[in-house]
């Protein structure tokens, strides 16, 4: 995909549809389909212009029908196409939990190896947005439990518009979680976007006292927390987990190493979710180099209400990072 | 359909109905406002165009039975009695509000009401419904179950798992189609194999019949007919009333899927104009009435929007509360 | 329908159909033993009774069709050509089995043949087969996809989906319900509001028919017709067989739920019987070739059977192979 | 429900039996439906002889359509009946996700209290009866992650028979998980199952070493591995949480904070599963009291396999408990 993404200043939103157009550019195998995708223009006009470029047989709205849609994809790919199935956001996904466990993530191990599954699903996901308890939520970690799956979060530009061919690549069934929040985030988009690394976490900011782990839209206010602390004289480094399974454990191992203090910032809910795993694999693998406990900074564990304040209360937010940063440096360095 | 067919169209019942519309009406264009001041937020999806649906059917239904619609659902609530007041507190996000601001614009419940929302899953309140019926047949009680629906929800599986569970079980329960013919800005015919919907019944031998969901007399005799037959039976039915969204699928919408002349075309056909129109002619209704009514619906909006401003939010402290029910027996 | 009205129901082309219907029937008895020897463990449903659907279909299908069936679905396996060697060792759970033992009994597949499973979710196949089409379609391939389910799925709501989706985006499916009148215990009208199958492809517009399921010239003519429109016209298709599994519907069923009375009935109908008395009838089968065939059969699942209990395990090194694919380009 | 137990020699199944039928002996309000509970029996025979003792109308079974009667049972429960749902497994539970997650557990928060969902589900759960990778699953510590839900997994006779009267008696939704291969589990049902508490995790044997924290039926190969260990002299504390949300991590806390040492059993996949949690709680609430890293055997990362000597391999077993244990412990004591 070399050199097909445009570079300048754009949107994670419009990013993302660089993306789309780069892989449809590329490949004729591959197409779009999902609710909405074409004459709407994507329900967060992500795809906007895409029908009219690409035509109804590549650009598909599909009915209101999650199970069938995706189980469609499954059997597109099984019969050599590359589909990318948009679902309009996680919740909706729910709707085709069985196709996406039991056909798109076990078929290849259990056919013992014959049946790869060659299929991207995207869908947008997160709160923030005052869409209520049904709309809002935060199942990418949650997805991370599913051997068989690759699971993606892109929190940067860069991210969004280059992750989507190295899964198209890959053999196997990958879902790309979109952040509700960050369709509207500005920036440049570079020419690493031609060559984004789905296999690795990133370290977005250097730091030498605290490891801040996060992914997705908590990125942002974990490099803001990261600048309050900066002023305390606390360096946090902080990363960017970018891909959620498998999960690049070495990569935050080794800066944990460093920090000898850990703090885990999560979006989804707390209980049995991703953040948890990150711990272990903490407590698992660099126990006698923790000075303090792991901290997690998730999702309160409630349904997310609609009222501003309430929701914001629920969500991991900068105070909460810095505060569980500042427990477990009481006294600064 | 003439007046002298339909018994319970007197004058004072004409203009219940007229009321009742009109108070939707005035409601959902104030939330536009609202919206636009970000008074509202998250997603907001009005009924303008379909109030007609929700007013025809509810005058058949008593305290006792339960109903249950989408996140297109202020008409509903409206219609069924829930207080201006407590859904407008609810829209603003406060604690006066009938979900105490939790739920918002897409998850209105009043439990003594028998209103059981709001759902935001397409097709996810239809199971539910079924439920509701059950419960009522088991406890061999007086009431039925209606459920609202888009004719987008109907490609969804849990359409037909319900529509075969309430025919196979013989439950009360009532589907009402509200046939708009787009889903956000997928047209019927880009969704549906077989667009003539009330086909669709026969595969559970459900009794079906078609509605113009423009006209509020029509609905309500259909809904009158049906209802009595679903009580007397204790089987379910489904009825599809036609109509039209005359604003944009939520406020995000930019409306690229239909053209403008399209939707001033069925303005025109819009319940409002259709049923004062025919009123007027029939010599029943005066410009005097029709602005009175018109007046007081949205004097009962201002009043609501007021409420909802005063009312205070609730407390943070309270985020964990009724994840799980407080007292346990 | 009488056999000159049938092209292909020459002598030779009758023993083949007998043949495979035979071998069928020859393994899945053995499979019982097997079972009983605990061999083969975990769940085993048979299809005695219902071969000449998977026989008669597949007739019809080149090796550019894909192919996909439920749990029960050594018969669909063997009709579409994958070596019974390979099916055995994989119900054996060997490493020569045609997944390495690691699907067993409900997962055969060979991607080789396009015979995508052996699912064992009920429905689930069916949005799978919607998709196989789809990529024919996109990529101008010769291929149409069948998948066969049971009418216990028809309940589903995928099915539901599946067909409209089919049907809207004309896609060279065709839809087999093995109607074997039993969901395990729930028989058809327990599941069903409306019983009459065919009725329900209606409501996607689809073409539907009905056929004896235990005649395996009645199906090989209608499926022959039908995919033959499928692939003139690119639309799917709908058909349904009816049928009766002669044992139960796995190893641990008791059978409360129907008479063997009704059992013994069904025998007499069944598909191998009614066809050898067929054929013996017009003169074009005698005992001898019966029994030849009949002990062909039984020599090549000794013979499989031998090859299974030869075969070599997996190696436990290998269990977290193809989680992932091995390769990434 | 005192008394209505019958007490003596008996099987997992039948004590499973006996406590639906006390159920609905108690309260008309109960009924039972799901696929085959009737005229079949249960397809673990479970519910044998119900149909005919209470009839169609109290033990109904269900078309194939899972996220209907699932749905239907929330209804009936907001409708003021207290429905026992059996999804007859766990594997098909996916097909209802929406069901539970979207209406079940968030019902009651989003109404702002108004409406409960006095439901109960139960599904059998688990692997190593050679049913293959879409009938294997042990999602159990998956669900908990939801708020709103609450979690049982009865692993003895006891609390299979008495958890329950309890679950309905609760007016939140309460999923139920039986363990395929207790089933024929042979043992005395006692008078305790008339007063099973649901809130509590138990000590199933006392020990001083270190603690094996587990549930549903990896409790036997805790405790087969707690006599092997006994053998080497070391006592290994074996908890059996019985209630996998809300967790009662006090017991396990107290317990570590005694033995030092945690080894977590879950039959589930170790990615971002149950295991993971009670980990993360262990580090948040007992950092300080841990003399070595908290150890998780779970279920290997694969789609389980059909084939038995794969099958095993990939579940948790008595010796890699064994080996786990003396990890922690190089020396014995
Ligand atoms: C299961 C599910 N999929 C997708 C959505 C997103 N969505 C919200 S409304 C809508 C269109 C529904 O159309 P219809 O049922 O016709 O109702 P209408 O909005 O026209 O009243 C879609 C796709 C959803 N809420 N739920
Ligand atoms: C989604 C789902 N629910 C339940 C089951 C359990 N189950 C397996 S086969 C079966 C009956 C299916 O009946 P039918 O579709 O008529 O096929 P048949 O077995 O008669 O061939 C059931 C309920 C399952 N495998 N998948
Ligand atoms: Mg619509
Ligand atoms: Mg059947």
């Amino acid at each position: 995909m070399s050199g097909e993404l445009g570079v300048g200043m754009t949107t994670y939103r419009d990013a993302a549809r660089q993306g789309l157009r780069a892989a449809l550019l590329a490949d004729p195998r591959v197409f779009l389909m999902g609710e909405d995708v074409g004459k709407y223009g994507g329900c967060f006009a992500v795809s906007k212009g895409l029908l009219q470029e690409f035509g109804e047989e590549r650009i598909r709205d599909t009915p209101l029908s999650e199970s069938a849609f995706v189980g469609a994809g499954i059997g597109a790919a099984l019969g050599g196409m590359r589909p990318i199935v948009e679902i309009m956001t996680v919740n909706f996904s729910l709707l085709a939990l069985d196709q996406i466990l039991n056909n798109a993530a076990t078929l290849s191990h259990m056919s013992g190896g014959q049946c790869s599954v060659p299929l991207v699903i995207r869908m947008a996901t997160g709160a923030g947005r005052q869409v209520a308890a049904q709309h809002s939520h935060s199942l990418e970690g949650w997805y991370s439990h599913i051997p068989g799956l690759r699971i993606l979060a892109p929190a940067t530009i860069d991210d969004v518009a280059g992750m989507l061919a190295p899964a198209l690549k890959c053999p196997d069934p990958v879902l790309i979680f979109e952040h509700m929040g960050l369709y509207n985030l500005e920036g440049p988009l570079t020419a690493a976007a031609d060559h984004v690394d789905i296999d690795h976490a990133a370290i977005r900011r250097p730091g030498r006292d605290v490891t801040l782990i996060t992914y997705g839209a908590s990125l942002y206010k974990c490099l803001e927390a990261a600048t309050i602390l900066a002023q305390q004289n606390i360096e946090a480094e902080v990363i960017d987990l970018r891909t959620l399974r498998p999960l690049d454990d070495a990569t935050f191992v080794e800066s944990v190493k460093r920090t000898h203090r850990a703090v885990i910032v999560d979006e989804g809910w707390r209980s049995a979710g991703l953040a948890a795993e990150i711990g272990m694999r903490l407590v698992e693998q660099a126990f006698y180099d923790l000075d303090a406990p792991v901290q997690r900074v998730c999702t309160e564990e409630v349904p997310i209400p609609y009222a501003q304040h309430m929701e914001q209360a629920a969500l991991p937010s900068v105070e909460r990072i810095v505060a569980a940063v500042a427990g477990l440096l009481p006294h600064g360095r | 359909m003439t007046e002298a067919q339909l018994p319970f169209l007197d004058r004072e019942h004409a203009l219940v109905l007229l009321k009742e519309m009109l108070r939707i009406r005035a409601f959902e264009d104030r939330c536009a406002e609202l919206y636009s001041a970000s008074k509202i937020r998250g997603f907001l999806h009005l009924y303008n165009g379909e109030e007609a649906i929700a007013v025809g059917v509810m005058q058949s239904l008593t305290a006792a039975d339960a109903v249950l619609a989408t996140y297109r659902e202020h008409g509903h609530a409206l219609a069924r009695g829930l207080s201006m007041r407590s859904i407008m507190a609810e829209l603003l996000g406060k604690v006066s509000g009938c979900c105490r601001g939790r739920g918002g614009s897409m998850h209105l419940f009043d439990a003594s009401r028998r209103f059981y929302g709001g759902n935001a899953i397409v097709g996810g309140g239809l199971p539910l419904a079924v439920g509701l019926a059950l419960a009522e047949k088991l406890q061999k009680g007086p009431g039925i179950a209606v459920c609202f629906f888009g004719e987008g929800a109907m490609a969804e599986g849990e359409f037909h798992e319900s529509m075969n569970l309430a025919a196979l079980w013989r439950l009360p329960v009532l589907f009402v189609c509200e046939n708009n013919y787009y889903a956000m800005g997928t047209a019927l015919a880009r969704s549906e194999a077989q667009i003539d919907l009330v086909t669709k019944a026969a595969s559970y031998a459900m009794p079906a019949e078609s509605v113009d969901g423009m006209d509020v007399i029509a609905v309500e005799a259909a809904a009158r007919r049906i209802i009595a037959g679903i009580r007397s039976t204790q089987t379910p039915a489904f009825l599809e009333a036609r109509t039209y969204r005359l604003r944009a699928h939520s406020m995000y919408d930019p409306q690229l899927y239909r053209s403008k002349d399209e939707v001033r075309e069925w303005e025109q056909r819009g319940p409002l104009i259709s049923f004062t129109t025919r009123l007027k002619g029939a010599g029943v209704l005066t410009e005097k009435d029709f602005q009175d009514l018109k007046a007081a619906a949205e004097a009962e909006v201002e009043d609501a929007v007021r409420f909802a401003e005063d009312a205070p939010l609730e407390s943070v402290e309270d985020l964990t509360r009724f994840v799980y029910t407080e007292v346990r027996p």
